[in-house]
């Protein structure tokens, strides 16, 4: 029983805090033989198992449509064909001319460039749909946070707002130099603080997260 | 340029009005469009992924660097799921994890100071001056807002409350910056759509 | 009167469908027909355009472009502009796509659409270079900085990187005389700030999807200059007096932006009317 | 190759600040452990609007809505987001039973890393309703919606379109997916809570210009401590303040000292 335990929490977690202290180490006292030399293979050994992680998902997608292909779920399964013949066409063009294939390319070009950009601005339509009905000054906070959107957008965004007052330019070009550039600082801190603590509570095994679930 | 670029044009046109519809509601039209976008940019992933883990992998192995192996058989291990082994995808994880929160936990300090620095200039006689100091204090005011351990009463509580307003004037503005880069990509795909019905070519 | 059958209620309830195709349409209209507003162009293009303009001919420019292609419209036009500067000053391009596989396909696009004058007598492997995608992030970016030999073994083509003239004296940080990163990921920026400008201080340059620059990003000296999304392409064409695509867009975000400012103003009307007249009523 | 140690690399004050956090780590977490040290934590609307969501919920007989975040997997950086937003589920499952409120929980993801976290949800589902007595009632309740990002975003509106919860609950990883279930629970009348921490803050708009309780920049980590009280979680929140605090001082006197003529504040964090 003990080995089980050791293979499923101890080891990896020991592979976590060795690669992590070595890497640590190697940007505090550069030189060092140890670090020196083991951090350039880690990082070498990062960039390829990484590439893994994408078959990993393609894999657990394309098994899931099997799933709904077999189970014929009414409204759904045909498309999941649809998408299966796709992917394959992919692999078929990739492998036979290459991913810089004119074929490839424009199948790219045309049929999967169109609907992501259109996707993208639809969630711009649906932001500009809730504002309209959320966007309300109910309080000081709220009539604080429209000001701002007003000035940046006529100040910075949209051209039309420097033809209606020339002086939206500057006031908004001053908020957003001194004022907003504090306020990105004190994102950018609370969240790298707490993304450090976490990191260091993650590789000396305190915060056992992904060993918690039990396989 | 191949023989179906035509076709493909016309396709992309009607893709884009397809997925447009959705606006209206939800309709097969629009789900046929979803389905071709998720199948084209997955066989695209999937083959970018297979030449880049090549090209990672390839020139060490020749190099004689075999080190490399052990990569490989992790990566490997990813897949241990589908041959009822699950367990065995951690050691992958935890390689990547050790690694990724390494650089992190290194690397992030530095850019925290160097943004705390960025705030401190000289109170100059003039608009630069002001904003320094206005600078200075939103920073102060902000980050006492997200702290967690005391009650936001008293001295304490009157900092945060302030830094709340340059909060939200500061989501304000990052709301519309958003809300403004979707509807740039959309005014791009739009402006494209249009040369194209107008046969100005695309 | 009961709240729920007011004019003010009726306005507030307005069907989603009928804001959005109105913006829609609102958005075409320029498109088909221009209308030209003029365009202020901000002290940050400036900054950036001069910064490139400053360097001599031959400098040597690595580019990370992970433009995905769900943030192209924000993005390509600028990274067009920015390439048809540096290819009318003959810098050397080293380029490559990092987080997001539609990095090639974008690359491609962008560059067929930099002026054809510039690119022709540009001779690929010996004026400028493209490695494809590379999986990794953070592991990358360092694999990149220190030892590009080792982290790619053959380019987009496939012909092995010791053949190619120009990477023959390009391998690490020390030779990029600009990094030019250009994503619209915000995790993908962090990585970038602590490698290109906390680990190998370098002269980075981003270029991303917002309008709105990370001033305290620049103050810091993390990146020394910024390209701002489709508002930065059009500012960046009138500088290089070169207009395109972006500029004849600006109209289209300007109709956009009068109709969201409007139906806001109108909305949060209907939503005091509407409590008032739930108080009197 | 020369051995440098980071003073004279130029890299002084952020590595000082690296080992202090390391070494506070270890000793408050082990306090901590002992139970010497105890935190406390105040109060997040958005944690007390959980409650009150799901009491309305159970008055008005309309479901409550959960979903996991779209970018979100065990496999990447933003694991420990995942497990707080699996330990949110748990909390919330706990009250519907407690409550007897119909429960809607959807899980999906971007490319793929939907299927592997559908296991997890459906035993922490199953665990909260034996526990709460009610073994038989989860029928239904866990929904596969997709694994690609813009159908799952789809496919949430649409389940909340048709649905109509009284509570929509998106507090996990999410991307710019999470607009299309936030706007549509703002058309069907819900009580919406969002949170999530993204680096930067780079959702936190979305969340507090479409929900009417959120949880912005790393609000979201206090809330995982709210839930778990892992005395691991909370020493690291009160370390996370003791650092702003610092980090606070350093800016106001850096800033004054600067004015006064003596940046010696400036110059030594400048060091690197």
């Amino acid at each position: 029983m003990a080995t089980r335990i050791h293979l499923r929490r101890t080891l990896p977690l020991l592979i976590t805090l060795i690669a992590g202290v070595l890497i640590i180490l190697d940007f505090f006292v550069s030189g060092l033989p140890v670090s020196s030399q083991s951090v350039p293979i880690l990082s070498k050994w990062a960039t390829i198992i990484w590439g893994f992680a994408m078959p990993y998902s393609v894999l657990t997608l394309v098994i899931d449509h099997l799933k709904i292909i077999k189970k014929q779920t009414p409204g759904r399964w045909y498309y999941s064909i649809w998408m299966l013949v796709l992917i394959a066409l992919m692999l078929y063009q990739g492998f036979t001319e290459g991913t810089g294939g004119d074929l490839y390319t424009e199948l790219f070009t045309y049929m999967a460039a169109p609907v992501l950009s259109t996707v993208s601005g639809m969630l711009g339509l649906y932001a500009l749909a809730a504002s309209f009905r959320v966007w309300h000054a109910r309080t000081p906070e709220a009539l604080t946070m429209i000001i701002a959107g007003y000035l940046v957008v006529l100040g910075i965004i949209a051209p039309i707002g420097e033809i209606i007052w020339p002086g939206f330019g500057p006031l908004a070009n001053f908020f957003n130099d001194y004022v907003f550039k504090a306020e990105r600082t004190v994102f950018y801190i609370g969240t790298s603080v707490s993304a450090i603590l976490l990191g260091i509570r993650t590789l000396l095994g305190y915060e056992t997260y992904y060993m918690r679930v039990e396989d | 340029m191949t023989q179906f670029l035509p076709y493909l044009q016309a396709i992309s046109a009607v893709l884009t009005i397809g997925t447009l519809s959705f606006l209206y509601g939800e309709n097969p039209y629009y789900r046929w469009a979803e389905y071709t976008v998720i199948g084209i940019a997955t066989g695209n992933w999937l083959m970018m992924a297979i030449n880049a883990i090549q090209n990672a992998a390839l020139g060490s192995l020749l190099a004689g660097e075999y080190h490399v192996i052990i990569a490989l058989i992790l990566g490997v291990l990813y897949f241990s799921r589908f041959w009822g082994m699950p367990w065995l995808y951690r050691y992958p994880i935890a390689t990547l994890t050790g690694i990724g929160l390494g650089l992190m936990i290194r690397g992030q300090p530095g850019v925290v100071i160097k943004n705390i620095v960025g705030v401190m200039w000289p109170m100059t006689a003039d608009v630069s001056g002001i904003g320094a100091v206005l600078g200075a204090l939103s920073l102060i005011l902000g980050l006492s807002y997200f702290t967690y351990t005391k009650e936001h009463k008293g001295f304490i509580g009157g900092m945060a409350k302030t830094g709340r307003y340059f909060i939200m004037a500061f989501i304000g503005q990052r709301f519309v910056g958003e809300v403004s880069v979707y509807i740039t990509v959309l005014i791009g795909r739009l402006s494209e759509l249009v040369n194209y019905l107008l046969g100005r070519g695309i | 009167m009961t709240e729920s059958d007011g004019i003010w209620s009726k306005i507030l309830n307005l069907d989603r469908r009928i804001i959005t195709i109105v913006a829609v349409l609102l958005i075409v209209w320029p498109l088909v027909k221009p209308i030209g507003l003029p365009i202020v162009v901000n002290k940050y293009t400036y900054q950036v355009h001069d910064l490139i303009d400053s360097y001599p001919e031959d400098t040597v420019v690595f580019i990370d472009n992970a433009i995905g292609l769900g943030y192209f419209g924000a993005m390509g036009p600028a990274f067009i502009d920015v390439l048809t500067h540096m290819t009318s000053k003959n810098f050397k391009i080293v380029c490559f796509s990092g987080l997001t596989p539609e990095g090639p396909i974008t690359f491609w696009k962008c560059w067929n659409a930099v002026p054809k004058e510039l690119t022709d007598n540009y001779e690929y492997g010996i004026d400028y270079v493209y490695l494809g995608f590379m999986t990794g992030g953070e592991s990358t970016m360092i694999k990149a900085a220190e030892n590009l030999h080792d982290l790619f073994t053959y380019d987009y083509y496939g012909t092995p990187l010791k053949d190619i003239p120009l990477l023959e004296n390009i391998g690490n940080y020390e030779d990029y005389d600009i990094v030019l990163y250009c994503t619209s990921s915000e995790d993908y920026r962090g990585m970038m700030y602590r490698i290109w400008g906390e680990t190998f201080k370098t002269n980075l340059i981003l270029l991303a999807q917002r309008a709105v620059v990370p001033v305290n990003m620049i103050d810091a000296g993390l990146i020394k200059g910024y390209v701002r999304g489709l508002r930065g392409a059009a500012e960046y064409e009138l500088i290089l007096k070169r207009p395109g695509a972006a500029i004849a867009q600006l109209d289209a975000v300007s109709m956009f932006f009068i109709w969201m400012l409007g139906i806001v103003a109108i909305g949060n009307i209907a939503f005091f009317m509407r409590k008032r007249e739930a108080k009197a009523g | 190759m020369a051995i440098v140690p980071f003073w004279l690399q130029g890299r002084t004050a952020s590595s000082i600040m690296t080992i202090l956090l390391f070494l506070f780590t270890v000793y408050l977490t082990s306090q901590a452990r002992k139970g010497k040290f105890k935190t406390h934590i105040r109060e997040l609307p958005a944690y007390d609007a959980i409650e009150e969501g799901i009491g309305r919920a159970t008055e008005m007989n309309r479901p409550v809505f959960w979903a996991t975040g779209d970018k979100g997997t065990l496999f990447n950086e933003l694991a420990p987001h995942v497990l707080t937003s699996f330990a949110g589920l748990r909390y919330i499952s706990e009250l519907c039973v407690k409550y007897g409120a119909k429960q809607i929980v959807c899980v999906g993801g971007t490319k793929g890393g939907g299927a592997d976290l559908l296991p997890y949800v459906q035993a922490i589902i199953d665990e909260a309703y034996t526990a709460g007595g009610k073994p038989g009632e989860t029928e239904g309740i866990v929904r596969y919606i997709a694994s690609e990002g813009s159908a799952y975003g789809a496919g949430l509106q649409g389940t909340i379109t048709r649905e109509n919860p009284a509570a929509v609950m998106i507090i996990a990883p999410f991307g710019d997916n999470m607009i299309p279930p936030a706007e549509a629970a703002g058309r069907v009348g819900a009580i919406s809570i969002g949170g999530g921490a993204r680096y930067g803050g780079s959702m936190d708009h979305h969340y507090v210009a479409f929900c009417d309780y959120w949880m912005i920049c790393d609000e979201y980590f206090t809330f995982g401590a709210l839930l778990t009280h892992e005395p691991a979680t909370e020493a690291g929140i009160a370390i996370g303040d003791y650092t702003k605090w610092v980090l606070i001082a350093l800016t106001a006197l850096g800033f004054l000292f600067l004015q006064l003529g003596m940046p010696f504040i400036k110059n030594f964090l400048s060091m690197g």
